[in-house]
């Protein structure tokens, strides 16, 4: 038996209309491993797991379980073979409560009525068992982002699968979350449980995973039964298909004067007033733990929330508060952090999504847009941030996760007259070699004279890039540092609330 | 909304004075409908003669019946993000059908068994075209809703189809306890399917997967499944609803519930089911049947001319809604 | 002037197609279609935009006449002159075509029973049959079942009001009972209300637009503890409705129905278009048909005697 | 769609083969409804005797003449992901409206004007009371369509208002280059939509509102704006419908374009408007115009029973949604 691996991927193949995710891809999972997965942005991974999950039937190949071949038709087929998957998009439902999301689909019952105390009993004994503190009667929609996220995770684990598949389940937790999964991790592969890791950052895939296979355009271009010797420029490299030596490849340059210029900023979830300046050329990283209001602040000041008193100037030039469009035609532009419900537009075209505010600028007549300049706009941005899609005209929605966040990006990188550009997380969900291109885009900008707010929970990311620290913490600004004095001990300090103690980040 | 979010939102750190606020302010988010609907109630008795007498009540209960028992299922229908628009045309189908089938086989018991039988067919053609060959229900309803109007009418002729049996009225005119028996059926309807709504597996499933349908498969619940009981039992409450109908007017009618389906949704919208899918009470869509059903009796009452009661139901519908969002808004900031 | 290949087609458009008068209209057409060898095209025309719509389809599928119940009277001028545009031959039926001045235009044959006509009808048997129950006009209530939003039922109920008037009941007592949509349960929840209001009536009589408004309010009455002896209801067009009630073992408060006679309008019209086509006999400018009232007692005898 | 996919889709890395089989299919997607239309069409002229005739063809294009001029509008509407059930009072109520000012100012040109402007303004409180009220559009819209369905009976007292002035008739009656000037008023609104949806940023902004309407806020588009626009327009239109069908019958009904509503929105969606928003051609409209049109015009040319018409109807539209449908299926799984 102990030959017989747990799960095995067999000469996997999917096609969508126009792009081939998947071609003959297989490779093997063990029982008690927890087994890495790696690969560009739309390099099929999701995919993958959706044919594990029964989401998607493969064209070609098949999925084996112990060696018996398994024929998943839906989701409830793979879920009684005992798979459990965690989508890289969240899927619960905001109105029902965090015991009935973790128990969708099985509540229990008595007398053919739902039995909720015995159901919020168990959920509470569960939750406190896996150390996870959550309200199991709070609905879904008033926790935060993360607090979710810890939710679909625990609902995976509850399912008590042989076989457990993240995707990128860190992309939103803050660090004290991101330990409790990992602790919950290894609790389960000593439970002899076989699991699929994905995830872009590659000191997590380090940490947790014994083996690892790495996918590109579809196809299987490396496995690692052992990560044991193996260096982490290898898998960058196998990966990306090019070295990458440093990721952040930080390149100093001159700043001018004060572009952006932020004033006793108040909003309505942010009664403290909050001031800052950003100099052309500059750029400055926010850090802070999740929540600390750094969102917030940046929506204030970009118009998309309510500003309540302050000021925001822009080479001088007050911006009206309140007044999205005020802001971006004084060249001030935000890349919300949540990417599906604020940046892409789904059901539009890749080069719509591009286009949607530039194109005010090149119109025919005054009147009429310009499909050329359209088209011309959104295939540069296609080649130069390398976004995967058979063509421009691809719905956003299909594309994977990586390639919409540098299609929203691309958005603002087609303003004409870019003075300040605010990223919230734009790094998130995005591999390794995307991330170099990103920060790459962001150098030139500054270069050009425009002022850069990066938002990032990555600490090694933030210092790594940022000319400027400012940390946040309960809505209030709480250290400054320059890239010379700031460190990973002394930012931390800064953003982590009085009193709590001081665990370092992991190294990116 | 059966576990009080109070509760809840007791649970998180704040201060006392914060807590019992929050408290207070859900009460009220929790119960506003029902408030107004009392004061409006309390109001009319108060200023309109008549109104507030056991026969108007009664009169009331029943004029509502048929939309009441239908909004029931139609509650499910909007929580699971679906949409019914076929309703009307069912309840004229059945109440034709029950009649000619009574009379061909003589036997009440058959007539009313098969129309019940035939709605519940139309309730699960419309839940399978939606559920499995996934077109919209706006469009398949729609469609239904044209071809059982057409068979009523090709039925029955185009004609009233009476009822030779003296049996069959009884169901729609007798009383039990004071009330017409319709009044019980309908009371009977809010009881089964609030249970149903709160307290099983089915209606947990039902706003879940209008809450995410995407979410509710992933986690294995049958959603085509659900979708089509939800549909099926629609039309099979609808069949009801229809055979009282007839019942109580003593004969099938091709042309009868014109117009009740945009009725029922109103009414559940009022009682603050959202269109989105994901959010129903029961208690909420008892309101809102009884704010619809009262404006009309009073407006009735006050004899306020039929041009200008378009206006009033109109603003009616604006304020009652108008007045759900300014809590919503409150609640969402 | 017969058509090229002498197949007369003929046009025959009703307001409300579903109802089962102008389904009995249609009926009678066809058996004269039948008989005279033409063809004849059944079309619904619900509303002003229809009516247009459908006259254009006429002509296309080259009919050379049509009849007409228009869902409005006041639709006249623009029926006739696109009649004419067409070069159709035009006759209305049931409802009189009326100028912009509210004048019938005359030049239209017609045939039919103005809609106050059958409403006086209603009123005038309700009358008389109060005299012979021996009701006392201040004991008693009548139910205007209204639905004002339609121009022939206010009609018909302003003059059923008119003809109690002048048998002498009391303008007080009518009481208006205005139903949101014209069925059945409309009517009943309307009339019940109305009942509500006046409590002190010792008996009812009911009227309004069709069988089914009486109908609504005959049950009402019935709910609310009036028995078949104080109830008197009288409605129009003779339908199904009407003779159900009539065919229950008990007799109940629906006690009759102005019955016109679906026969001589459909039938009768049709053949006078054919003939006005085939062989130029311009039919009758004006032929007036009358209401027969139907009761439990006579409605089969009469309705055998109007062949239907 | 502005420019073709197939072009696009070619331009992937492929073998021939599947590069020819996709562009195929991505043609037969793009162009399968207008193909239903051509052969319904094809089929309707062999076996149904007169209907392709000139006059006949003419006839179909007045008849679907006021349902295609706010087809344009909903497209919209709907593609921003709003509903109007309003459309039909305002026909009716600018039709009696336009004929009660001709009359009293003896202007036709200043009736006309103010049952335009009057139109506007109920949709600009539609759209008002939807995009800063926040209430859901369906709701606001049935409030509305009770409330201009009143005003236009309290206005006319229920009766038709003739108008005086023979000038009126004009607009509804006379012709130009052998096509009746309703029917170029149409066509010059498929042709202003179609360029406004596909060339303009209003165009692009309601499609994307529709498809997210968050995320297009923060992309900068005037959301609010844009959304009043489009029920102010829709309104504007409608009342333009209104006075040319009220030219047409030559006296403005307070009791026409009853169900209108839900004819337009059935065209619309027949043409591939998604009730999610977010997608709409203007040609697809086009044919879901004439598709319903069609159908009817050929039931009547070939005199079936007006209770099968219901059946008919009912089917015809399951049949080419679940048509449009199937090819969305071959695309998603
Ligand atoms: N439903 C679909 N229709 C068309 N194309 C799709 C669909 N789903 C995925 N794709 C495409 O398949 C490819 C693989 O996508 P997948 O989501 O598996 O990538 P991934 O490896 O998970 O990327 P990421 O790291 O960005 O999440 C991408 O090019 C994507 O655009
Ligand atoms: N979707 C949400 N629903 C409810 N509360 C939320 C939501 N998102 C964030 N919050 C809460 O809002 C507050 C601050 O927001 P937010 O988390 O965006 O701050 P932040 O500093 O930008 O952190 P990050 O960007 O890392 O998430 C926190 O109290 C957080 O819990
Ligand atoms: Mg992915
Ligand atoms: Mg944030």
């Amino acid at each position: 038996m102990a030959d017989v691996p747990r799960l095995e991927f067999r000469h996997i193949g999917k096609t969508f209309p126009g792009v081939r995710a998947l071609g003959d891809v297989g490779f093997e999972v063990r029982a008690g491993s927890v087994h890495g997965l790696l690969g560009e942005n739309g390099a099929g991974k999701s995919t993958m797991m959706k044919i594990l999950g029964g989401e998607y039937i493969p064209d070609e190949g098949e999925v084996a379980i112990d060696g018996r071949t398994m024929h998943f038709r839906s989701a409830a087929d793979a879920i009684d073979a005992g798979v459990a998957v965690i989508h890289q998009e969240l899927q619960y439902v905001p109105e029902l409560s965090v015991m009935e999301n973790l128990l969708l689909g099985r509540l229990p019952t008595r007398f053919g009525l739902v039995d909720r105390r015995r159901a919020l009993a168990w959920t509470r004994e569960r939750l406190d068992a896996l150390g996870v503190d959550l309200d199991p009667r709070a609905k879904l929609k008033k926790l935060s982002i993360g607090q979710r996220q810890m939710v679909e995770i625990v609902k995976a684990i509850l399912r008590d699968a042989k076989i457990l598949a993240l995707d990128e389940p860190t992309s939103s937790l803050s660090h004290r979350e991101t330990d409790v999964l990992f602790r919950l991790v290894r609790d389960l592969r000593a439970q002899g449980k076989a699991m699929i890791y994905i995830s872009h950052r590659m000191d997590e895939i380090f940490e947790l995973c014994d083996a690892a296979t790495i996918f590109r355009d579809g196809r299987k271009v490396a496995d690692f039964d052992t990560l044991e010797g193996v260096t982490r420029d290898t898998l960058v490299q196998r990966m990306v298909g090019r070295e990458i030596s440093d990721i952040f490849g930080y390149r100093p340059r001159t700043q001018g004067d004060v572009r952006l210029s932020v004033e006793g900023v108040t909003g309505r979830a942010l009664p403290v007033p909050t001031s800052f300046d950003v100099r052309a050329g500059e750029i400055v990283g926010f850090f802070g733990l999740v929540g600390a209001g750094r969102s917030e602040i940046m929506r204030v000041v970009y118009g998309a929330d309510r500003r309540v008193s302050g000021e925001v100037r822009v080479d001088g030039h007050p911006v009206r508060p309140s007044r999205i469009r005020d802001a971006i035609r004084h060249g001030l532009v935000l890349c919300p952090e949540d990417r599906k419900e604020e940046g892409i537009i789904g059901v539009r075209s890749v080069s719509e999504n591009i286009n949607i505010s530039a194109r005010r600028n090149h119109l025919t007549a005054g009147l009429f847009v310009n499909d050329r300049v359209e088209a011309r706009t959104a295939d540069s941005f296609i080649e130069r941030l390398r976004i995967r899609t058979p063509h421009r005209r691809q719905e956003i929605r299909l594309l994977s996760g990586g390639n919409q966040q540098k299609a929203v990006l691309s958005r603002w990188l087609a303003e004409k007259d870019l003075r300040v550009l605010i990223v919230d997380e734009p790094t998130r969900g995005i591999d390794v070699g995307a991330k170099n291109e990103i920060y790459n885009v962001l150098y030139e900008l500054a270069e050009r004279g425009v002022a850069v707010v990066m938002i990032s929970s990555e600490l090694p990311e933030v210092l790594g890039v940022s000319d400027r620290v400012i940390t946040m913490c309960h809505g209030r600004i709480t250290g400054q540092f320059d890239r010379a004095s700031a460190n990973e001990q002394n930012v931390l300090a800064a953003a982590l609330p009085e009193g709590a103690g001081t665990t370092l980040p992991r190294n990116a | 909304m059966t576990e009080s979010n109070a509760a809840a939102i007791a649970a998180t750190r704040e201060t006392p004075r914060d807590r019992r606020r929050a408290l207070l302010w859900q009460l009220v988010d929790d119960y506003s409908l029902i408030g107004i609907f009392i004061v409006l109630f309390a109001v009319l008795s108060m200023t309109v003669r008549y109104f507030f007498s056991w026969d108007n009540v009664v009169g009331l209960a029943l004029s509502v019946s048929q939309i009441g028992m239908v909004a029931c299922t139609m509650m499910f229908c909007l929580a699971s993000r679906d949409f019914d628009l076929s309703v009307g045309s069912t309840v004229a189908f059945a109440g034709v059908f029950c009649a000619i089938v009574s009379n061909a086989t003589g036997s009440v018991v058959i007539g009313i068994a098969a129309a019940i039988v035939a709605g519940a067919l139309v309730g699960f053609v419309n839940g399978v075209v939606i559920a499995k060959l996934k077109i919209n229900a706006l469009i398949t309803t729609l469609a239904t809703m044209e071809i059982v109007r057409g068979l009523a009418f090709i039925a029955s002729h185009g004609q009233a189809v009476g009822v030779s049996s003296e049996a069959f009225f009884t169901l729609g005119s007798s009383q039990f306890l004071g009330l017409p028996v319709p009044v019980w059926v309908t009371l009977a309807c809010f009881v089964v399917f609030g249970v149903l709504l709160n307290k099983t597996i089915y209606g947990r499933n039902t706003l879940a997967i209008g809450g995410n349908p995407d979410a509710a498969r992933l986690a294995g619940v049958a959603v085509d499944r659900v979708r089509i009981a939800i549909f099926l039992i629609q039309g099979l409450i609808a069949a009801l609803a229809g055979v009282i109908l007839a019942s109580r007017m003593t004969s099938g009618q091709p042309n009868a519930g014109e117009g009740f389906e945009l009725n029922v949704i109103s009414a559940c919208v009022l009682g603050g089911v959202s269109l989105m899918g994901g959010r129903a009470t029961i208690s909420g869509v008892l309101v809102g049947v009884l704010i619809m059903g009262t404006v009309q009796n009073a407006m009735s009452l006050m004899n306020i001319d039929a041009f200008y009661q378009y206006l009033v139901r109109g603003a009616i519908l604006l304020i009652a809604v108008l007045v759900d969002q300014l809590k919503n808004r409150r609640q969402s900031r | 002037s017969a058509a090229p290949n002498d197949e007369v087609k003929i046009g025959f458009v009703v307001k409300q197609p579903e109802e089962p008068w102008f389904q009995d209209e249609w009926k009678y057409a066809e058996q004269a279609a039948k008989e005279k060898g033409f063809t004849l095209v059944k079309i619904g025309a619900p509303d002003g935009g229809q009516v247009l719509t459908t006259i254009d389809n006429l002509k296309a599928q080259h009919a050379q006449g049509f009849i007409i119940c228009t869902p409005d009277v006041k639709l006249g001028p623009s029926i006739v002159a696109k009649a004419k545009a067409d070069g159709l031959k035009l006759m209305t039926v049931d409802d009189r075509l009326v100028d912009g001045a509210g004048k019938p235009i005359e030049a239209v044959p017609h045939m039919g029973i103005s809609a106050s006509k059958i409403g006086e009808q209603v009123g005038q048997a309700i009358a008389d049959e109060m005299k012979k129950r021996g009701w006392k006009p201040e004991e008693t209530g009548a139910l205007r079942v209204s639905y004002d939003q339609l121009p022939t039922a206010r009609e018909r109920t302003e003059g059923a009001i008119e003809a109690l008037s002048a048998a002498g009941f009391p303008k007080d007592n009518i009481v208006n009972a205005p139903q949101a949509k014209t069925d059945t349960e409309n009517a009943f929840n309307a009339a019940n209300i109305a009942i509500t209001q006046h409590p002190d009536f010792k008996h009812w009589v009911a009227f309004g637009l069709n069988d089914e408004a009486v109908l609504g309010a005959v049950r009402a009455a019935e709910g609310r503890g009036f028995s078949a002896e104080n109830v008197i209801g009288v409605g129009i067009g003779g339908s199904k409705s009407a003779l159900n009630e009539f065919s229950k073992a008990q007799a109940t408060g629906f006690f009759g129905s102005v019955l016109i006679s679906p026969k001589r309008h459909g039938y009768e019209t049709s053949v006078n278009m054919y003939e006005w086509i085939k062989n130029d006999k311009a039919p009758p400018a004006l032929t007036l048909t009358t209401g027969q009232l139907i009761t439990r007692a006579n409605a089969d005898e009469i309705r055998k005697e109007m062949g239907l």
